[in-house]
């Protein structure tokens, strides 16, 4: 087994481990901010995700209408993006805000009804089909081939891959300009890690909690439009199998600290990948009947075993 | 008639990583007494309170409790043992009513397993009766008939104190911690819990141990007083030898008449 | 404003009040997984519902077919309960069946049989619904069983010199159902079997299992719908290069994969439909119907449907009224023959036939519709490939 | 006639579903409103319930082993045990987590359980599911039912076969509506003494104040994992009478949480938790507006169709299973904001032990 583990590991399970790494690590920013700073476990974050990829596909489609062509999907989705936040806070104003000060079951209870409204929606507007979002097989580009002039050696990296890396560090690299630099930043680390004593400091909460939200939605739209891009298509259930996933990557980095998410989405992403790589003998190590599986065992068992997570974030 | 101890503290020690929050306390309790702990804030009374009634564990030192070591045991079985606590903040349940707050602290009730509801409901609604009786005997006794049935969530805050209080009526307990039971009471609240205090204590013969910041209280109560400073027993003795203290006087009169 | 609204819930009354009609139930799976495939196969039922009603329609007095849809929604519980308000609510005469087998089962099982209403399933191929009826004689399907498909599949991957491969299939009912038959056949016929793995569905990436399943061979057998896992193990394997031959059944021949994946990447696929002879008089005369009614003729089980709400109609008219009893037999009496031929549409025409007493036999948009006793019908397959960016079928038994 | 039979035939199904939906609001009241605990893996749980009574009693199979073919009690009451052992292991590892952790803990449990259930073929049929499931009263037309004692002393095969055949093809359906009534009364009897007693008064101070109850000497800890495992047993005995009620089972549509949990989750909300009658009560409305949502909003678009004449409203008639989602979602949040506690909220007995 040993022997092959070179380039076609990396190629084949390494990069795509790192892909999927990604999009869970964006996702989960929005879920341990919301978890951190409004202290509830936001279901229908996976949703808002979701429509952003429905709303990025829509501008794609209306650039080809009237402008000729299809732009590129990270052009496409800035108007998404606002859309999406909107979106994210006008939820936040009428079916979470009258209940800050209920019991958190009450609001839990919200997101969820929230998840099936939107994804219904979505259903009823765009219907249920699969949509193509970009068509065709994204061939990879080889890399390295001319340095060792030999076939086994040799990087395999489709374009769209090259482009959801870059991008998800060009965007955790302006979060995280974001939270040590920026008034609003530190006062989202501040309410999130002591919402008594921010209160006291004079931190405008509600401030923060629509900062939040503008964290949270960015993240997600981007977090769907790189997925659809990965997947080339878009689906209305999409946003709902990722969440999980997606709790478990927050859960894993420690509850409100945004780079724990990001480590623990890594994490889940390598483990889910990894789960099918013949690390005994030649079948895959776990059948991939089992592989929606491994998010949620890493999720449970670090729930019952380090609740507070790889990054020793709060526990309730 | 001897003296008999029904709490003795050895050493007691408890650092919160590198500070010591209490540093080698020692102190007993006499059965039938009311004793008394105080100390200015910061003094290490909550973390002593905290380790006796068992939410803390001491990182050395023990408890002993009618001379079992108890140390580090869990609230609940203390409990069993007959120590109950209060808390600073009335720790009501808000969607009972009065009389189920203290009905549901009543021991021994066979009625707490599920099954012998259903299959004794007999034996069940016997000690059930008892614990009825009992509970609206206590309110009674801290005047609070007239509000049995209202949700303790509703209680005004004298009310819900007085509330704490009576939980600790329900048992049989030998030793009864009180924590800061004059925080936040007006004075003429103040005397009657004072006096229900004296009363519990003479009349069912409990032993109390009271934390207190207000020196009335205390005055007014306890026959034995441990002062404490910055983690270790300044003084200890009757009011009167304690007032008399000048390093008491200093540590913390002082401070407060500044 | 408020007329109008008067005006419209005065006349959906009256629609419902109008006496005359005779009902087929027809729970389909709008909502569940795979909404898409659906969507032609509601098309085909309604155009087949058209043309009775455009011909005549049932009986002398020229009785309203209403075909009364409900969401089965791929869902056990929600098709038991879909079809337990069209039997007992609507009181229709006979169910067109669910969609998925898992639904049909459970409410031919839970309501159907129990209260002896006929189920004439569209598309559900699991070959456990071949011992269902034991003896009831209630229930039919107009697509034949995935035991004879996974057959066919096997014999055509050995023909067409496939020797070794690796079976990828979705975990779910049918694509579970059909890989197993796959496998135990292909095996008896000498081919070997590499790997064969079940996949969790809706995953957003199988570039690892791909991968390690393709260690050995560059065949796959995949088994799973487009739309939940086969197109995205199809871009993988194309990506990573780990296969370059595909085939499988019924759930991969759509358009949607032409689409999505590019014609000029499946130059080495093929994937088996249950269909229809496309040479026959009565694929022709089904597919000018279907283009007038721009319903797409060929789409897995869209002739399979437009048959069952037909044959319905046609054993209704036979029996002479909607009552449940008899739809059973009348049903066998024009599949099985004999008698005079009828094409799909022809309905005036078997009226006619049944009017002046005479017998009719009617020969299906999917094939002879000729009911085994078990209900199963034998059914065509063909193998489809692209051919200028469409599938084009060709018949392989 | 036969319309109303039909009416009377639907409610039946009504009721039974609702009941079957009433027993799982039941459990979760005993998790969420007896104890606060946020249990979000029903649809598992009554997996686990649904498949140990189909295993039990389904004839012989050549899919997969089990098909002990025992009686149907048996398979209800394993169904109920077995339900309780595994909500004790998961219980005991997860109890102390709170709230929303809970309920992300329980979401994934419940879909590893379902992964097994999926992958497990050799015990389960996989995704096939296992069909010809017996339903009580039904079954005993099957001839391996009354040709076995105690029937086959009264009398042969042919006498039962030509007694069963001589009834109304829907005998038995009222006889079942009524059996999952009657373990509906049952446990609603049980749960509701439960909740008048002692047990339920510290349960409810658990919920209330866990510090103050630890201190009043209850063992916090083992108290929840009892509530949680007496909860759950419950949707394990509704899983076997929905198993029942379907007659076939399998492990993707059957327990889709989004349905099911989600459900059964606004049914308690609605009705009003910690209130056993407004368990019983959201789950009946809620069914009832759920399964006649679908015949309701098929006559609006009609009326829709018929007031705007000319527009297309096949894109709504085929969506319109997605617009019940959105109907059930928005009930939630209408529920939420204006009645928090429920229509039938809390009562605490005004004397206790009465």
């Amino acid at each position: 087994m040993w022997e092959n583990f070179g380039f076609e590991f990396v190629n084949y399970y390494f990069i795509p481990g790192l892909v999927l790494g990604c999009i869970y690590a964006l996702g989960a920013i929005g879920i341990t901010l919301t978890f951190g700073i409004l202290r509830f476990a936001n279901f229908a974050h996976g949703e808002i995700m979701m429509t952003g990829a429905f709303l990025t596909w829509t501008f794609l489609e209306i650039s080809n209408i009237f402008l000729g062509f299809y732009m590129h999907p990270l052009i496409a989705c800035t108007p998404a993006i606002f859309i999406a936040i909107f979106l994210a806070l006008s939820v936040d104003r009428y079916f979470y805000k009258p209940f800050r000060d209920s019991p958190t079951i009450i609001i839990v209870m919200a997101s969820f009804g929230m998840m099936l409204i939107i994804r219904s929606l979505v259903q009823v507007i765009w219907g249920p089909n699969q949509i193509t979002f970009v068509k065709g097989i994204a061939k990879p580009n080889s890399y390295l081939k001319d340095f060792s002039s030999s076939m086994d050696m040799m990087l395999l990296v489709p374009s769209k891959h090259l482009f959801i890396i870059l991008g998800t560090i060009i965007i955790m690299l302006a979060f995280n300009y974001m939270l040590t630099s920026t008034r609003i930043g530190k006062a989202m680390r501040a309410v999130s890690d002591s919402p008594d004593l921010a209160k006291v400091t004079g931190i405008d909460v509600e401030q923060v909690i629509r900062a939040t939200w503008i964290v949270g939605g960015f993240c997600a739209v981007m977090a769907g439009v790189f997925m659809a891009m990965d997947t080339q298509f878009i689906m209305s259930t999409m946003g709902f199998r990722m969440l999980l996933p997606m709790f478990a990557a927050a859960i894993l980095g420690g509850i409100g600290r945004p780079f724990g998410a990001v480590l623990g989405g890594l994490v889940i992403g390598f483990a889910e990948e990894l789960s099918a790589y013949p690390w005994f003998g030649n079948g895959p190590l776990l059948s991939p009947g089992y592989k929606s599986g491994v998010a949620f065992s890493i999720l449970v068992l670090m729930l019952v075993f380090r609740p507070s997570g790889i990054l020793k974030g709060r526990v309730f | 008639m001897v003296a008999v101890e029904t709490l003795r503290v050895n050493n007691l020690m408890k650092s919160f990583g590198g500070l010591e929050a209490v540093k080698g306390i020692s102190f007993s309790v006499q059965e039938g007494s009311i004793f008394g702990l105080i100390g200015p804030n910061g003094a290490g009374k909550t973390t002593t309170f905290n380790i006796i009634a068992g939410a803390e564990r001491p990182t050395s030192g023990n408890v002993l409790l009618n001379g079992k070591d108890v140390t580090g045991l869990s609230s609940e079985k203390l409990y069993k043992l007959g120590l109950v606590r209060t808390f600073q903040l009335s720790h009501e349940y808000p969607q009972m009513t009065s009389l189920e707050n203290l009905m549901v602290a009543a021991s021994d009730q066979p009625g707490e397993k599920i099954f012998m509801n259903w299959l004794a409901p007999k034996t069940v609604a016997s000690r059930e009766k008892e614990v009825l009786e009992r509970a609206l005997d206590s309110l009674n006794f801290l005047g609070l008939s007239h509000v049995k049935d209202e949700l303790a969530g509703n209680l005004s805050g004298g009310q819900k104190k007085l509330l704490e209080l009576g939980r600790t009526m329900m048992t049989d307990a030998k030793l009864v911690l009180l924590d800061e039971p004059g925080a936040g009471v007006n004075p003429t609240l103040m005397l009657k819990i004072i006096e229900m205090i004296r009363r519990l204590n003479q009349e069912r013969g409990y032993t109390f141990c009271i934390i207190e910041h207000d020196m009335d209280l205390i005055a007014d109560l306890c026959e034995k007083i441990v002062v404490l400073a910055e983690g270790s027993i300044l003084t200890e003795g009757s009011m009167t030898e304690v007032r008399a203290n000048e390093k008491v006087i200093d540590a913390y009169f002082g401070g407060d008449l500044e | 404003m408020k007329k109008i609204i008067l005006t419209g819930i005065a006349s959906a009354a009256l629609a419902v009040s109008a006496s005359a009609e005779v009902k087929v139930g027809n729970p389909m799976a709008v909502t569940g997984p795979i909404p898409d495939l659906v969507a032609p196969m509601l098309l085909a039922v309604d155009l087949a519902e058209k043309h009775v009603n455009e011909q005549g329609g049932l009986f002398a007095d020229g009785q309203k077919y209403t075909i009364v849809r409900a969401d089965s929604g791929c869902d056990p519980t929600a098709a038991v309960d879909a079809v337990t308000k069209l039997v007992n609510v609507e009181q229709v005469s006979a169910i067109i069946g669910p969609v998925c087998s898992g639904a049909t089962i459970a409410q031919a099982q839970s309501v159907t049989m129990p209260a002896g209403v006929v189920t004439l399933s569209v598309s559900a191929s699991s070959p456990a619904i071949s011992s269902l009826e034991s003896g009831t004689d209630l229930v039919f399907r107009t697509a034949a069983s995935d035991a004879f498909q996974g057959k066919a599949l096997a014999e055509l991957a050995i023909a067409n010199g496939i020797m070794d491969l690796a079976i990828s299939y979705a975990n779910d009912d049918y694509n579970a159902a059909i890989a197993a038959v796959f496998a135990s056949n292909y095996e008896i016929l000498g081919g070997t079997i590499t790997a064969n793995e079940a996949h969790e569905p809706d995953k957003s990436s199988y570039r690892s299992e791909v991968a390690t399943l393709g260690a050995d061979t560059n065949n796959l057998a995949l088994f799973a719908y487009y739309g939940s896992s086969g197109i995205t193990i199809l871009r993988n394997s194309l990506e990573t290069g780990a296969f370059d031959l595909f085939f499988g059944a019924d759930g991969m021949a759509a358009q949607e994969v032409i689409d999505q994946i590019g014609a000029e990447n499946l130059g080495n696929a093929f994937f088996t439909t249950s269909t229809s002879d496309q040479t026959t008089n009565a694929f022709g005369a089904w597919k000018a119907a279907a283009d007038a009614a721009n319903v797409p003729a060929a789409d897995p089980f869209v002739p399979n449907s437009y048959d069952a709400a037909f044959m319905m109609a046609l054993a209704i008219e036979k029996l002479g009224s909607g009552d449940r009893a008899g739809i059973a037999s009348a049903l066998r009496a024009i599949a099985n023959g004999p008698g005079e031929v009828i094409l799909p549409g022809e309905f005036a025409k078997a009226k006619a036939i049944l009017a002046a007493g005479g017998s009719i036999h009617y020969v299906g948009a999917s094939g002879p519709q000729d009911f085994f006793n078990n209900g199963d019908v034998a059914g065509f397959f063909s193998k489809n490939t692209v051919v200028d960016g469409a599938w084009k079928a060709e018949i392989i038994k | 006639m036969d319309e109303l039979i039909g009416y009377f035939l639907y409610f039946l199904s009504l009721l039974s579903v609702g009941g079957i939906y009433a027993l799982l609001a039941l459990g979760l009241n005993v998790n969420w409103g007896f104890a606060g605990l946020f249990n979000a893996g029903i649809a598992g749980f009554a997996a686990v319930g649904a498949y140990t009574f189909a295993i039990l009693t389904t004839a012989e199979s050549t899919f997969h082993y089990g098909g002990l073919g025992l009686p149907i009690i048996i398979g209800e009451i394993s169904a109920f045990l077995i339900a309780g052992i595994i909500a004790a292991v998961i219980g005991i590892i997860s109890i102390r987590l709170r709230a929303d952790y809970l309920a992300i803990a329980t979401i994934g449990i419940a879909e590893i359980i379902k992964l097994i259930f999926k992958n497990q073929v050799d015990i389960t049929n996989g995704p096939r599911g296992i069909n010809k499931i017996p339903r009580t009263w039904e079954h005993f037309s099957e001839s391996r039912y009354f040709s076995q004692p105690i029937l086959s002393w009264i009398g042969d095969n042919q006498f039962w076969q030509a007694f069963f055949d001589s009834l109304v093809n829907w005998w038995w359906q009222p006889l079942f509506a009524a059996t999952i009534l009657f373990f509906v009364f049952v446990v609603y009897m049980m749960l509701e003494r439960a909740r008048v007693s002692p047990w339920g008064r510290m349960m409810t101070a658990i919920r209330e104040n866990e510090d103050a109850a630890r201190a009043a000497g209850k063992d916090v800890t083992r108290r929840r994992v009892e509530a949680f495992i007496i909860g759950t047993m419950i949707m394990g005995l509704a899983g076997a009478l929905l198993a029942q009620h379907l007659r076939f089972i399998e492990p993707t549509h059957t327990f889709d949480p989004s349905k099911m949990t989600f459900l059964v989750w606004v049914m308690l909300i609605a009705g009003g938790s910690g209130n056993n009658r407004g368990a019983i009560l959201g789950a009946f409305l809620i069914w009832f507006v759920w399964s006649a949502s679908e015949l309701f909003l098929n006559g609006f678009i009609d009326i829709v169709a018929n007031i705007f004449n000319g527009i297309d409203v096949s894109m709504l008639k085929n969506r319109s299973g997605y617009l019940r989602m959105l109907l059930i979602g928005l009930v939630l949040q209408f529920v939420l904001q204006k009645y928090p506690k429920g229509i039938l909220p809390e009562r605490r007995p005004a004397a206790p032990g009465e």
